[in-house]
């Protein structure tokens, strides 16, 4: 069995349940990213090599700016 | 007993909605107006006479418009019941038509032209529902004619208006959205068909307890014919203008619902079936009820329209009572009921109409001594009370006597009893009205200017008391159009 | 809300691993989903496509369709983003930068000066306006910038032409060509890579993009085919038909690559600027 | 046992997919800041990617790009043994879902962008509290 | 029997997506063209699915393989009467909202234009295509296509309560979406196919697998959350109401029977009768849903003050209608959900058509404006009338005859709740319609609230647009047997009771 593959999955969902739950949306959206490209290699495993590099263009590259984008224009702080 | 294919009971109908259009195109030049008012009125009467004779000679003219599904369709279809409802709606639509101007004139009503279009399309509805040849199609034009009327009993636009329309509708919507509808629906699954045939389609369909019931949703849920407990939007929609009032709550409205009973009883249900399930006594007794307890409440108002409208609700009942007997005679006097007491009714609101216009009194109280500045008004009005009471020389009295024949053959004294009493007491809420104008002394001498009503208001009054003074002498072609719809 | 949530959550993860149970086991070789349709897919897309990347050929080809509404997703996305956030002229009332006046950056000294909104603009070759959010003029970040960004762009544009034979494709190209200008918006700032490419190109271009995939389809249909037939094209291209096919694929990962270019960068111009299309981040 | 066992070793992932989902759809509800919302969609969106994703995936199995061997111009079918290749069907299907997560996404931040143009929070309740006010 | 590929059948779809693109560059180039197109291009997918309605009755079911590639190895359009009838009403509601939705959208969104007419007609794509598609995972693409252009919409309208019921919307609608695609994805694990009819033939053999069930169940809460069944309904009244005029009448209307369309599709033809009535026994549960969607969506209602709330709570007691109607299980009910949805797709139309028209003079729609309506608006006041009493259930207008069928349906499956509430509803609506044409015919004053100066009969493009509708209406309910007969008895599957 993949261990690589257990352990990059727990990341993922520590990086979920991170991002969904700290206090600073700049954090959650670098935190989102990081999810985002644990989550294509996790694919890159699975030999989805195509979805992986979309994720990683997309997931982890530009939505992550729209994000970034998103909280400069409106506000970092947040109460849960 | 041929059928004949026709599309005359379809102009009868269309004939007062196509003028609508017309009606309100012309509604700046009151003349035109009207006439064609009385061009679709004339027409529209015509075709029905034109159907007697055929009627007579037994013939049934039908006329199917669409298919629905298997027994579900909405057609026309001409026989002695309908026939003759349709003649008694169609000519009081003339005779109505000219009272109509004459009083909405007289007080120059607002938006007259309202007024008439939807008068034509109550008229057309009603006709549709004495020519329907199914419950569908019969529902159809009953719902239309609530509507219709609507804007008619809520003409004067004013909060007292407002409550009586919304009353009127609670009650009339209300019970056929909530009863009627059920009831059909449940009777198209038990029976694949809602087409009236003569002894009726329900006839060992379903349980005699289920059927029962139905027969109940039927009998309440038809609310125009303000069978007890569900009488009270009567009294509050003579709000609406006299001419409303007189044709559509002495004629068209109120027994369209009694039609539509009747139907159910002899297209539906058909009397042996509810012999069977001996639902005739029940019906009856509630009827009865509604007659002495409509009368007694009669007594007691002031108001003249309220009064005539209570008087009204017990009338109904007559009829109904006269259906729910079963036996031939009963049920032919109940149904020439519906003639005669729409002349005798008729002439009583227009008396009414005519005394508002020409002095603006609306309570008997007021009435003193107005006969010998309205003579002609308060003779008619003699007239249509006598009719309505029973007595000869009026038709009145040929439905009642039919009605007491009818309780004899049924052996129900006890209906007996109230038919007379009740008869009593329609004498004593309605001559006193007369003995007052007429011997009663002027209260206060500010009378001097009344005179009679407008022409418009007069003639149509002495023309139906006069019809109803016929009736008690030319009454057979109604007799034989009804016992050939009956089958008797 | 909580409550709520967690109850939902809960139910639905009950549900879903109550199913899993008779689910075949992870990576299963013959589970019923690798033996069904994919098979026709992995033995016959270079015999019928002549493409060996399959994801490439399933998605350009067999379910073209499919691919050609994924585009228009992301096309809806960009126009619901203009028309959400696009607002013309200084209509709505002024932000916190706009009452601070307009800074400008001499460039030889590097000395930023403020100016008052109602004084006059200055128009010289010395002169740049600067965001209002004040940036200290990075040399390191702009040269790597302005080495980096051509080499991205050619990476995407092979990753857009050599989708058939290697991971890739039209929308991973294109992204990464829009992600080469957004880069450039960031370091230099949003002005300067609008006037590299203006707003109106970009709707032009993202509605190009899309229409080439559906004009391909529209020239099968006219050459007697059904939707998306690529084969057909063999008619006015020198290839046989099984050629034509990848090269049809080619075409729509094309237009797939500008449509989705042109969004990226609608989306971000407009999000990260507030509409105004006046400084970004 | 030893079934059971197996049975873990074969259906753990899906179970982590599951959680994960969770995690998603418990943030996209019960979460009061709409980015933290937006933040969730997108958590439960991949997690069904990644459903997807495992659904294709062969032990064992390589690319789903055949390789041609050298000097040959093409493959026929039959030398084709579709045990070797992972199933490309669901990465299609999924590179389409990730594109129209990320546009719901773009398209989510934009209204959001509105709102607190409008309302100047981000706060779910504070906004229902000004909605209400008026 | 099997029908050479229609091209109309891609027509439909694909012109007014390419328009689309067009309008979004002419929006850039001449903005004058943008509505000209727009509309040619709304015509030309109406005239072709006239075209395939007819063909459809003449030759039976019409195939379209995408890309000329066999299903289920490609993607394949199978359209039978149940979705020729329900693109044409899609079409046609679109086409004439279109028309009458010029002048709203050149006062509501004057410097977007173009783009909005662009995003419209992707609505009108994703809807068609939702309609027209025989695959499992290109309903979901198009699925969101229609969603996100519905987002966006509903976005651009009241600036103040729009984008945040528009969010809303977006979440709940994702979430719905997302069910659909992880049922979607349990079918996809268990059978390895996504064409429908493959999926239906392979289902057979595992009737009585978990995974399966957790796909339907998944399945159908994604479209119920989509169109908004009770409880799921929370973000419909929001959206709809804060729509820009132009959206939320081709929103209201097509969105909702659309999904009762889809659901209808998953149940008969991906799962099949046996397995919706023999095999889950959830229809008993789903009716009851149904009839407390319809009592309730009548009572909150009767408790609204704003006409186009009022009107949002009605869908949302229809769509208990159709839901209801199809869980039934019988021949009957089925009928009256199918026939349901082209009338209620109408009467709610017409109901929003009139709607705008009072927007338009009116602007705000709070009950107490109607006063004198009748005299100020008579045209549009007409037209509402019928609309309402259709929705009432008068004959012989339409909406009496599908709530017939759904009457006898309920009878005749026992459903005595359902059919009491159906009742129920009718009196309600009975209720709320005329409690406003009282306030039109009595005047009692308190009006004159109107922001643009003194009332006047909308323009006429808007009112003859209505006028057809609510003319229409009679019509579909005079021909209800011929189109029951010609349209749906031939889609009842067999062995339905």
């Amino acid at each position: 069995m993949h261990y690589l593959d257990v352990v990059i999955l727990t990341m993922v969902i520590f990086c979920a349940i991170a991002a969904l739950s700290i206090k600073d949306l700049l954090g959650t959206a670098i935190l989102f990213g990081a999810y985002s490209f644990m989550m294509c290699l996790l694919w890159a495993i699975m030999g989805a090599v195509d979805v992986a590099f979309t994720e990683a263009s997309v997931g982890a590259g530009v939505s992550t700016v729209f994000f970034v984008g998103a909280i400069f224009r409106t506000t970092r702080r947040t109460r849960d | 007993m041929e059928q004949i294919y026709s599309i005359r009971p379809l102009i009868a109908v269309l004939i007062s909605l196509v003028v609508v259009p017309i009606i309100i195109a012309s509604g700046n030049r009151p003349n035109w107006r009207e006439a064609w008012t009385f061009l679709a009125g004339i027409i529209k009467f015509g075709i029905v006479a034109s159907m007697v004779s055929g009627v007579l000679k037994g013939h049934i003219y039908y006329c199917r418009l669409v298919k629905i599904a298997p027994g579900l369709s909405i057609g026309f279809r001409v026989d002695g019941l309908g026939l003759t409802f349709a003649l008694v709606a169609s000519f009081l639509w003339i005779v109505t038509s000219l009272y109509s101007i004459g009083y909405m004139r007289g007080l120059d009503e607002h938006s007259q032209t309202r007024f008439f279009s939807f008068f034509a399309v109550a008229l057309s509805s009603t006709i549709g529902v004495a020519f329907a040849s199914n419950l569908l199609t019969m529902y159809l034009f009953y719902e239309l004619l609530s509507l219709s009327t609507y804007p008619l009993v809520t003409h004067h636009q004013d909060e007292e208006a407002k409550i009586s329309g919304r009353k009127y509708l609670t009650y009339i919507l209300s019970t056929s959205i909530g009863l009627v509808l059920p009831a059909m629906i449940v009777c198209y699954h038990i029976a694949g068909t809602l087409d009236f045939t003569h002894g009726g389609f329900l006839a060992g369909k379903a349980s005699p307890l289920l059927l029962s019931i139905l027969l109940l949703m039927f009998v309440f849920g038809f609310a125009k014919a303000a069978i007890m407990p569900l009488h009270s939007w009567l009294p509050a929609a003579m709000v609406a203008p006299t001419p409303v009032s007189a044709l559509l709550h002495a004629v068209a409205v109120v027994k369209v619902g009694v039609f539509s009973i009747i139907r159910i009883f002899t297209g539906v249900y058909g009397v042996s079936l509810i012999k069977a399930l001996h639902m005739g006594t029940v019906i009856a007794y509630i009827c009865a009820i509604t007659i002495v307890v409509g009368s007694l409440i009669a007594m007691s108002q002031d108001e003249l329209k309220r009064r005539l409208a209570f008087s009204t609700i017990s009338q109904l009942s007559y009829i109904v009572l006269g259906i729910s007997l079963l036996t031939p005679r009963g049920m032919i006097g109940g149904i020439i009921h519906i003639v005669m007491h729409a002349f005798g009714k008729i002439t009583l609101f227009f008396g009414a109409g005519a005394i508002f216009v020409a002095t603006g009194k609306k309570y008997i109280s007021e009435l003193d001594g107005l006969g010998k500045k309205m003579p002609l008004t308060f003779l008619a009005f003699f007239i249509g009370a006598l009719s309505v009471i029973g007595l000869p020389p009026t038709g009145g009295f040929y439905s009642k006597w039919y009605l007491v024949l009818g309780c004899v053959d049924a052996h129900q004294i006890g209906l007996l009893i109230v038919l007379l009493l009740s008869s009593f007491l329609n004498a004593v809420y309605f001559l006193p009205i007369v003995f007052r104008a007429f011997f009663g002394s002027p209260s206060d001498h500010e009378e001097i200017g009344v005179r009679e009503a407008p022409k418009c208001c007069v003639i149509p009054m002495i023309v139906t008391s006069v019809i109803s003074i016929l009736l008690f002498f030319y009454q057979g072609v109604f007799y034989r159009l009804i016992s050939i719809g009956l089958k008797f | 809300m909580k409550k709520l949530g967690l109850f939902v959550t809960i139910i639905c993860g009950a549900i879903l691993l109550y199913a899993t149970g008779e689910f075949p086991r992870w990576g299963e070789v013959r589970s019923p989903a690798s033996l069904h349709v994919s098979p026709h897919y992995i033995k016959y897309s270079v015999e019928e496509t002549d493409v060996p990347n399959i994801v490439t050929s399933v998605l350009a080809d067999y379910r073209g369709f499919d691919t050609m509404f994924e585009t228009t997703v992301i096309f809806c996305a960009g126009l619901a983003c203009f028309l959400l956030l696009r607002v013309f002229g200084r209509d709505d009332e002024l932000t916190p930068e706009e009452e601070k006046g307009i800074f400008y950056r001499h460039l030889p000294t590097g000395i930023v000066i403020q100016f008052k909104k109602e004084d006059v603009e200055i128009r010289h070759k010395d002169f740049e306006v600067v965001d209002s959010k004040l940036v200290p003029y990075d040399l390191i970040i702009k040269t790597a910038c302005r080495v980096l960004i051509p080499f991205i762009q050619l990476f995407a544009l092979y990753v857009v032409a050599h989708g058939d034979f290697s991971p890739g494709g039209g929308f991973q190209g294109g992204v990464i060509f829009g992600a080469s200008i957004i880069l450039l918006a960031i370091a230099f700032n949003l002005r300067s890579a609008i006037e590299k490419i203006n707003e109106k190109l970009l709707g032009i271009l993202s509605a190009l993009g899309v229409f080439i995939y559906a004009g391909i389809g529209w020239l099968c249909l006219l050459l007697g085919g059904n939707f998306l037939d690529y084969g057909r094209l063999a008619s006015i291209l020198p290839v046989d038909p099984i050629r034509a096919r990848a090269l049809g694929m080619l075409g729509v990962e094309i237009g797939v690559g500008i449509a989705v270019m042109a969004v990226m960068i609608i989306i971000y111009i407009n999000i990260a600027s507030a509409g105004r299309h006046d400084e970004g981040l | 046992m030893q079934h059971i066992f197996q049975e873990i070793m074969g259906k753990y992932n899906y179970w982590l997919y599951i959680v994960l989902m969770m995690i998603g759809l418990y943030g996209m509800i019960a979460k009061n800041n709409l980015i933290k919302k937006l933040v969730g969609m997108n958590i439960f969106q991949t997690a069904i990617i990644l459903f997807y994703i495992s659904i294709g995936y062969k032990k064992g199995g390589t690319l789903p790009i055949i390789e041609i061997p050298h000097g040959h111009h093409s493959i026929s079918p039959a030398a084709i043994d579709i045990d070797k290749y992972i199933n490309p069907l669901p990465h299609v299907l999924m590179l389409t879902a990730i594109v129209v997560s990320v546009a719901t996404f773009g398209v989510a931040v934009a209204v959001a962008l509105k709102i607190y143009k409008e309302y100047n929070t981000l706060e779910e309740d504070e906004i229902r509290m000004r909605l209400r006010e008026r | 029997m099997m029908t050479t590929d229609n091209v109309f059948a891609v027509l439909l779809v694909v012109t007014p997506l390419v328009c689309a693109f067009f309008v979004m560059g002419l929006h850039w180039v001449d903005r004058r063209w943008c509505y000209p197109l727009a509309v040619i291009a709304n015509g030309i997918s109406f005239i072709s699915a006239v075209e395939i309605l007819i063909s459809v009755v003449k030759h039976g079911t019409i195939h379209y393989r995408l890309g000329g590639w066999r299903p289920p190895i490609g993607i394949e359009y199978r359209i039978d009467l149940l979705n020729a009838v329900v693109l044409v009403i899609v079409s046609t509601v679109a086409l004439v909202n279109l028309f009458a939705s010029y002048n709203d959208i050149s006062r509501e969104l004057p410097e977007k234009k173009g783009t909005f007419y662009s995003l419209y007609l992707l609505f009108l794509t994703g809807l068609l295509g939702v309609v027209v598609t025989g695959d499992l995972f290109n309903l979901y693409v198009l699925l969101e296509i229609t969603s996100l252009s519905a987002y966006s919409q509903i976005a651009l309208g009241d600036v103040r309560r729009g984008p945040f019921a528009s969010l809303n919307y977006i979440f709940i609608g994702v979430i719905g979406a997302s069910f659909y695609l992880l049922g979607v994805g349990y079918i996809y694990i268990m059978t390895g196919s996504l064409n429908m009819a493959d999926v239906a033939h392979l289902l057979t053999r595992l009737h009585y697998s978990q995974a399966i069930f957790v796909a339907f169940i998944f399945c159908m809460v994604g479209v119920w959350i989509k169109m908004a069944l009770f409880p799921l309904h929370i973000w419909l009244p929001n959206a709809y109401t804060y729509a820009p005029t132009a959206s939320g009448r081709v929103i209201a209307p097509l969105m909702t029977k659309v999904m009762v369309y889809v659901m209808i599709r998953l149940m008969f033809t991906v799962f099949g009768i046996t397995y919706l009535f023999k095999v889950v026994h959830i229809s008993q549960f789903v009716v009851w849903l149904a009839s407390v969607a319809i009592i309730y969506g009548g009572l909150m209602a009767l408790s609204q003050n704003n006409l186009k709330k009022m009107l949002t709570y009605i869908i949302v007691s229809e769509i208990g209608y159709m839901v209801g109607g199809a869980w039934l299980g019988n021949k009957l009910g089925l009928t009256g959900a199918i026939l349901h949805i082209i009338n209620d797709a109408f009467m709610t139309f017409a109901l929003f058509l009139a709607a705008g028209n009072f927007a338009y003079r009116l602007g705000e729609l709070t009950l107490d404006n109607f006063n004198d309506i009748f005299s100020k608006m008579p045209w549009t006041m007409a037209g509402f009338v019928v609309a309402g009493l259709s929705i009432i259930g008068v004959p012989p207008t339409c909406g009496f005859f599908s709530k017939w069928y759904l009457l006898l349906g309920a009878f005749a499956a026992r459903q005595y709740f359902f059919f009491v509430a159906l009742i129920l509803s009718s009196l309600v609506n009975a209720i709320l319609f005329f409690r406003i044409f009282e306030k039109g015919l009595f005047g009692g004053g308190g009006h004159h609230v109107s922001v643009r100066g003194e009332i006047q009969e909308a323009p006429v493009n808007m009112i003859i647009c209505l006028g057809l509708i609510s003319v229409g209406l009679v019509v579909l309910g005079l021909y209800a047997g011929d189109i029951v007969n010609t349209f749906i008895i031939p889609f009842i599957p067999q062995g339905l009771g």
